[in-house]
């Protein structure tokens, strides 16, 4: 029985690998499973090589994983191409299309797997439906056979699909998945590769991803203007917004660039709106300046960053955790905006809701940094709870306060109640210039200092959010790890497993990267002597972020890898036993 | 008419409205441009125009770049916003997506708009919001003391050239007409019946209305450009017969810039297309329902 | 005998004041002093408040300085508008105009100043020159009878000075002059204010400023490419250049907008020009992504950034240092790019040939980040002695190198030689999107951690190079001072001054902020047990920067103010007395 | 004719040039965009001008932006430059301005050039370097996978406009005869030669010269916008008897842009004005020798 299986696929754009991927992630949601499914395509835009890996397991699926439990190879070299995203080791069974003309013995890979099978898919196509295009259901054929997966929800599944297309097609397509599974009924594998049924009497749940989950949590949380520009891997939050927006009274600009975009937004946030943009990288950058503005202007706006492969144009279509640095330090001057980030696709929700209610709060720019993962990968997730959040409205000037109106009041808690236009009494001149409090330009070297002082220190209460921190593991332990973004769940899974094995370790994962919360460093780093940063970065970003703003343990040390570098569980696991056992000898 | 409905809540200005007077629209803060500045004029121009428009200031926002001419939203009593360099009309186009029932008004200088914010004006233009775009072209960087601006004749001497400009300089009321703009119209501070009738005009027009003052620069401009002289090199397109719904010969007249100063409306669509304000509001109400029926 | 003199100035417009630091600096160098100038204005263009600060000395100024020996106060509304920049200390001698009819003993200053005198300034003017003009002319005479500065140079400059105006005006400002000179010898002032004499033999000094200095330099390190937009307080390198570039071959580009300006000089470095750009803060936010594009293409640049209040819009006039952690993260992803930061007006000239050399020689951009009161105050200073400055030119790939040129070969220095268009053989495609070593566009996490590794790793050589610090002082000192920028002049002094006192106390002065040299600040620690960090910003940047990557000493703190308020050589002082004492009771 | 003289120490390409083929300008990158992409036209047509013209590949420089179309400069020999998206345009400039000897070709799609790229057209048409600028118009977002272009119709529903684009598209053709280009021309793939001779022709103009092509995008553009539809709506403005020469002529076919399929040459200033490479050069000359005499 199998608890926790990975299947990777690789074929050239006309396979279908990927619509089998889809296809079988919308089973195993029908059959109550949770799962990941993560695509990664060549550089073409339509053709070229394809891929997908899906996890799958019964209880939450914490990430993509690692070491493939079954690689699905429709051709070597489209397969080959993915390198170490599709990582075939010593016990994966390794199915391929026969037609390939490569010996079992004779496999491309530079490990022996645990089972290698030729399978004639494109010959069971072509007999089955007679065409072709049938062999990626063919291919769920198989999978549904040899590990007894989602084998009538699969059916249903291409029912539906091909329901449209008339019924030869669908009864090709049908008999294509059916000769799969017959094929693999009648060559089983040796072993027991039957997967654990699902658990019982869940409810129902979706399919999505971090950028679905943004749009709808931007709408519960009252954003009412979104002003952007596309860019992979967050277009899609555009997309999505611009259908839903304007059923909740908002509207949307697709501005003619970056900076325009979010120049919008600072206007539609001036006008008393909730609003947002959405961007990657090379968007990020352009938005400095802007940024910097809202920062100044204190108005309030959400700017969510989808991070992918930099720097520059980079590897747009690869997942990488670089930005950080970026995010809290790209404008001039002295400035401090939140950066929060997503640690899953479902997490995608609450950080963004989050993200509105800082922001308003604050009023002060906030960056959500998600990755290409969380944001494009498909998560079968529960449902969100949405009775969990309280949304939060900016502080708005009394009556009292609107005569002689003090935009920026030097107040204890640095936040001065915001008027906007259309109320009366409440006019005031907003700036990028330096003002005294009641918005006037002012070059005074006190006044910039208080002014400063305000912006700044306003922001210190949210280093006291604990909730925006996971803890987990031995309280005591002295060996800790940390980790952000969608590599946290790693993380998460490596110190389990760490756990399970009996080392004493714990774990910090930040959903707020800034500012840092000293005091929740402090009292992480207070048992330890050794610990880890993991993320997916060249510099290691966050572990350098830390060290400017908190003491850290003697050795406090860095797993980070470039972009479209996968780093798994046991990378970071043989990293916490290699500290466990300094410790233990020290 | 224009409508003072507003959705913030806050007293409505329906009732009663006491006839406003430029002193409700002039703030305290004192201008610091130069003594003489072309500025001076058409904020005086700007208070009249509003008063004939008879909108409370609080339901106007009015958004600037940076620049000497930028400084402009601090002098009244809108709700200012004096952004960064370039990118007043993006910021204006949120507020007014953000909130269309608000009156935007939105102005800077010659560098602003068509030099770092140029390529900001096609899109506002054939978007279509219910915007005023007042340029105040003094034809140099005033704020930076006296550097080339877009709108520099060809070889002339600045702290930026001193050999003489090399490039042909952009022609705002051309670009604006090619762009498809509803309302264009050219002012002086010179005339200033004539430019707080033009800024009326342009903010009454439904869609995006641009206004190009020759406003300038005592301090940097050139000493052949200044109010004085104004005064004798204007030529009133009204008075020349020109009318204002021929876009072709408005194009043509356009090209004249930096040769001829003609002051007036250039350009008048008679039929102003559907702005993208309303649109936004169609397409909230048609979809809203939808949402609710849904449960 | 006075050997240091500090004279601030206010008045408004048209009083002149400016005009006569001018002539008196002019004068000044002429007669072999040192000294430095500095003016603040007001937010008017034309008209408003000015004001000026002369320092001069008969050895290298080091800094502005604090407290005023000599404030001269044509009106005191607009002296009292710039506020901490003209400090007045119980040893300041206050000369102001009668006709503000204020009574000396209920002057609106908070301290009692040494002497106060009451000079009818107006009236001597109109007396002498017929006119109000002359004010400032009067007060030069009173400055050069009271404190023995160059009373004959002083005429001579203002002959030359009004040589174009006509006899009468000439004469009329000569007898302002001599009014003045005459009013302090009739009215001497109680004890011996009378200056230093010059040192004796003393060659042809130049008064220039750091912008100015910046743009010789440019030329002199062969740069043939500026593009760029106005924008305060860089301006001027701008306008220097336009002047110039052209006779050296070059040519200029005042460009549309900063992103613009960026891009055409990475456009002329691709075509195999050294070349450069120059802003302030809002520019340097707006570069970003380009920036980052010159990183990855490995394009050699220099990026001048002037400090000036930030954020946003924030103080325009006046100096900072806040731009640093802009400098050094202002672009997604993975890049480092070095910054150097020139420490006086002098220094402009070789930091700048400096960043030419290593921008050309590890195909990197390189900021150099000035400051307003470096770009823009006036120094006396000796000439430049080039001949001291080797220069670097671009590795270019040799004849062999060019059959099947690999533009990013995976070199042991990081370092792969560099064609351009027009060198046959030599083609290749520069791009943003990540590459293999020929420049082909490549998606792998292989090869995207080779090549971050390549365009990190080149610049650790910079991190040996000791030349670009300044260490001063005790070398086994417990107690450390760190400064950069135009206030590592303040920090110098106020060392110098400690140990003058017998204080046990050195300094690090880092000119190469980024990457950080780890190695460089170690050997600095390794004595210390209390360190602090001088700088203009409000987050203290360097403090923060330098603990991102060096282990510190315990005690590792900050001095740091917002620009506009000065930070004097007093200020340092103390910090460095109460860390001497706290040591010792330790 | 086009010098071949480089400042760069090279051996001479003067010295008996072997006749160039289209081989000789093809690199060995295979191109990535999707069948049946139009682009694969325009890198063909390009080839073919660049036979025509006889510039060896390593005196060109070829830039671009980020998009599709702006992976052409992958596809030649010359020496490319794939910056980043938008910025192609100054990016050539200085590349020009740096080293005026070379032959400097831009390219990109409808997005880049006018979209984020738009405010830097006018600029780089008014200063007139001597640079070729041809446009891959698809009328859409291809890279990004289908949003609204600049010049997607208006109500055209694409992945970023489900109920249907609310605005006005930018006419490129226009904007650049408004901005004063010297050279405006149009193209279509379906029709290669009138392509290849078009770029050729642009190429030799001196002065800024500039190429919209209709180039579909397979996958995401308009079926109705497509290669073989080109074939039957295009109108060559040879054959349609229009005078070059005639701007104002010019101006009125651009505007049915969007409506009529016109391709060949709308404009060709009859009379080159100087170029800024040439007074650049000029510029230097003047004032070299004034600093020899200097000492
Ligand atoms: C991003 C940025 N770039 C440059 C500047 C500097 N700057 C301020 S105003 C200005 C130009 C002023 O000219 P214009 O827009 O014509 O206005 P004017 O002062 O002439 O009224 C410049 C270059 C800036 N503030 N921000
Ligand atoms: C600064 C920045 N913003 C956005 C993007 C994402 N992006 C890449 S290409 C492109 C537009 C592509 O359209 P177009 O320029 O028309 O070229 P096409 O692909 O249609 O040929 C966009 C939005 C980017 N790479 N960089
Ligand atoms: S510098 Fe010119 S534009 Fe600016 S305030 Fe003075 S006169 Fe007006
Ligand atoms: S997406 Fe469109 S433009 Fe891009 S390669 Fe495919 S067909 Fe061409
Ligand atoms: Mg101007
Ligand atoms: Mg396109």
């Amino acid at each position: 029985m199998l608890n926790d299986l990975i299947i990777g696929m690789a074929g050239s754009g006309g396979d279908g690998i990927v619509s089998a991927g889809e296809s079988l992630i919308s089973a195993l949601a029908q059959d109550g499973y949770y799962a990941i499914l993560t695509k990664s395509f060549g550089s073409q835009i339509r053709g070229g090589e394809s891929s997908c890996r899906l996890r799958v397991a019964s209880t939450p699926v914490l990430n993509p994983g690692g070491t493939l439990t079954v690689a699905v190879v429709l051709n070597w070299e489209d397969f080959l191409r993915f390198g170490g995203e599709l990582p075939v080791g010593p016990g994966t069974v390794v199915i391929y299309e026969q037609k390939t003309k490569v010996a079992p013995d004779a496999i491309p890979l530079a490990v022996k797997p645990a089972i290698v099978r030729a399978v004639p898919m494109a010959e069971l196509a072509m007999k089955s439906a007679g065409t072709l295009q049938a062999k990626n259901n063919v291919v769920l054929g198989l999978l549904a056979g040899w590990f007894g997966l989602a084998r009538q929800s699969i059916l249903e599944g291409l029912r539906k699909k091909f329901a449209k297309k008339g019924a030869e097609i669908l009864q090709g397509n049908e008999r294509a998945y059916a000769a799969g599974l017959d094929y693999a009924d009648k060559n089983p594998l040796e072993g027991d590769w039957h997967f654990n049924p699902p658990q019982a009497g869940v409810g129902k749940r979706l399919i999505t991803d971090g950028n679905e989950l943004c749009a709808s949590a931007a709408l519960f949380a009252g954003c009412k203007f979104f002003g952007g520009y596309p860019i992979t891997p967050a277009t899609e939050i555009m997309q999505h917004l611009q259908r839903d927006i304007w059923k909740h009274g908002g509207s949307l600009l697709q501005a003619e660039d970056e900076i325009a975009g979010i120049a919008a937004v600072v206007g539609a946030s001036f006008a008393g709106r909730k609003a947002m943009t959405a961007t990657s990288g090379p968007g990020l950058s352009l938005k400095s300046e802007v940024m910097g503005l809202a920062s100044l202007a204190e108005l309030p706006l959400v700017c969510v960053n989808v991070q992918r492969g930099g720097p520059s144009t980079g590897l747009p279509t690869k997942s990488e955790q670089a930005d950080l640095f970026a995010a809290a330090f790209s404008a001039h001057g002295d400035t401090v905006r939140p950066i929060l980030a997503p640690i899953s696709v479902e997490d995608m929700f609450g950080i963004t809701v989050e993200a509105f209610n800082i922001a308003e709060q604050y009023q002060t720019p906030v960056i959500v940094l998600s990755d290409q993962e969380i944001a494009q990968r498909k998560d079968i997730v529960d449902p969100v709870d949405r009775s969990r959040f309280k949304l939060v409205e900016r502080l708005e000037p009394t009556a009292a306060e609107m005569v002689d109106y003090t935009r920026f009041r030097l107040t204890e808690s640095g936040i001065s109640p915001l008027s906007h236009p259309g109320m009366k009494g409440g006019s005031y001149l907003a700036a990028g210039i330096e003002h005294n409090e009641h918005g006037d330009p002012c070059s005074s070297g006190e006044m910039h200092e208080q002014m400063n002082n305000k912006r700044l220190n306003k922001l210190n209460p949210l280093k006291q959010r604990r909730d925006l921190f996971l803890l987990e593991g031995d309280p005591t332990a002295e060996v800790g790890v940390i980790s952000w973004g969608s590599i946290a769940g790693v993380a998460l899974e490596a110190v389990r497993t760490a756990r399970a094995q009996g080392l004493s370790v714990k774990l910090l994962i930040p959903k707020l990267l800034y500012p840092v919360a000293e005091e929740v460093y402090q009292d992480f780093f207070k048992s330890l002597r050794r610990c880890l940063v993991v993320e997916q970065s060249h510099q290691g970003q966050l572990h350098r972020i830390i060290r400017m703003w908190v003491n850290t343990p003697a050795e406090f040390t860095s797993l980070a890898k470039s972009g479209a570098n996968p780093i798994t569980p046991d990378d970071v696991l043989r990293r916490i036993s290699a500290m466990t056992r300094a410790t233990a000898s020290a | 008419m224009i409508t003072s409905t507003t959705d913030c809540g806050c007293e409505s200005t329906l009732v009663a409205p006491a006839p406003l007077t430029t002193k409700d629209f002039r703030s305290d803060l004192k201008p610091i441009w130069c003594p003489g500045c072309g500025d001076y004029g058409v904020v005086t121009a700007l208070y009249r125009a509003l008063v004939a428009i008879g909108r409370p200031s609080h339901e106007i926002a009015f958004i600037s770049g940076i620049g000497c001419s930028s400084r402009i939203p601090g002098y009244t009593t809108a709700y200012g916003f004096n952004t960064v360099h370039g990118r007043a009309l993006p910021v204006a186009q949120g507020i007014k997506m953000a909130n269309p029932d608000l009156l935007v008004l939105v102005a800077g200088g010659d560098g602003d708009g068509f030099s770092i914010g140029g390529g900001h004006v096609p899109h506002a233009i054939r978007r279509n919001l219910d915007l005023t775009y007042i340029v105040m072209d003094n034809h140099i960087y005033g704020l930076t003391k006296g550097q080339l601006s877009p709108t520099t004749p060809r070889g002339a001497k600045t702290s930026s050239s001193t050999y003489g400009s090399m490039e042909d300089p952009v022609n705002p009321l051309l670009y604006v007409l090619s762009y498809g703009a509803g309302f264009v119209a050219q002012g002086v501070p010179a005339d200033m019946d004539g430019l707080a009738k033009m800024i009326e005009e342009a903010i009454r027009y439904p869609g995006f209305a641009f206004v190009n003052v020759q406003s300038p620069c005592i301090t940097f401009g050139d000493p052949d450009d200044q109010l004085k002289i104004q005064k004798t090199k204007m030529r009133k397109l009204a008075a020349e017969g020109h009318d204002p719904s021929n876009w072709l010969r408005a194009m043509e007249l356009a090209q004249d810039y930096g040769k001829e100063l003609y002051t007036g409306v250039f350009y008048r669509n008679p039929n102003p297309p559907p702005t993208y304000d309303s649109q936004i509001r169609e397409r909230q109400a048609t979809l809203r329902p939808k949402v609710a029926a849904a449960g």
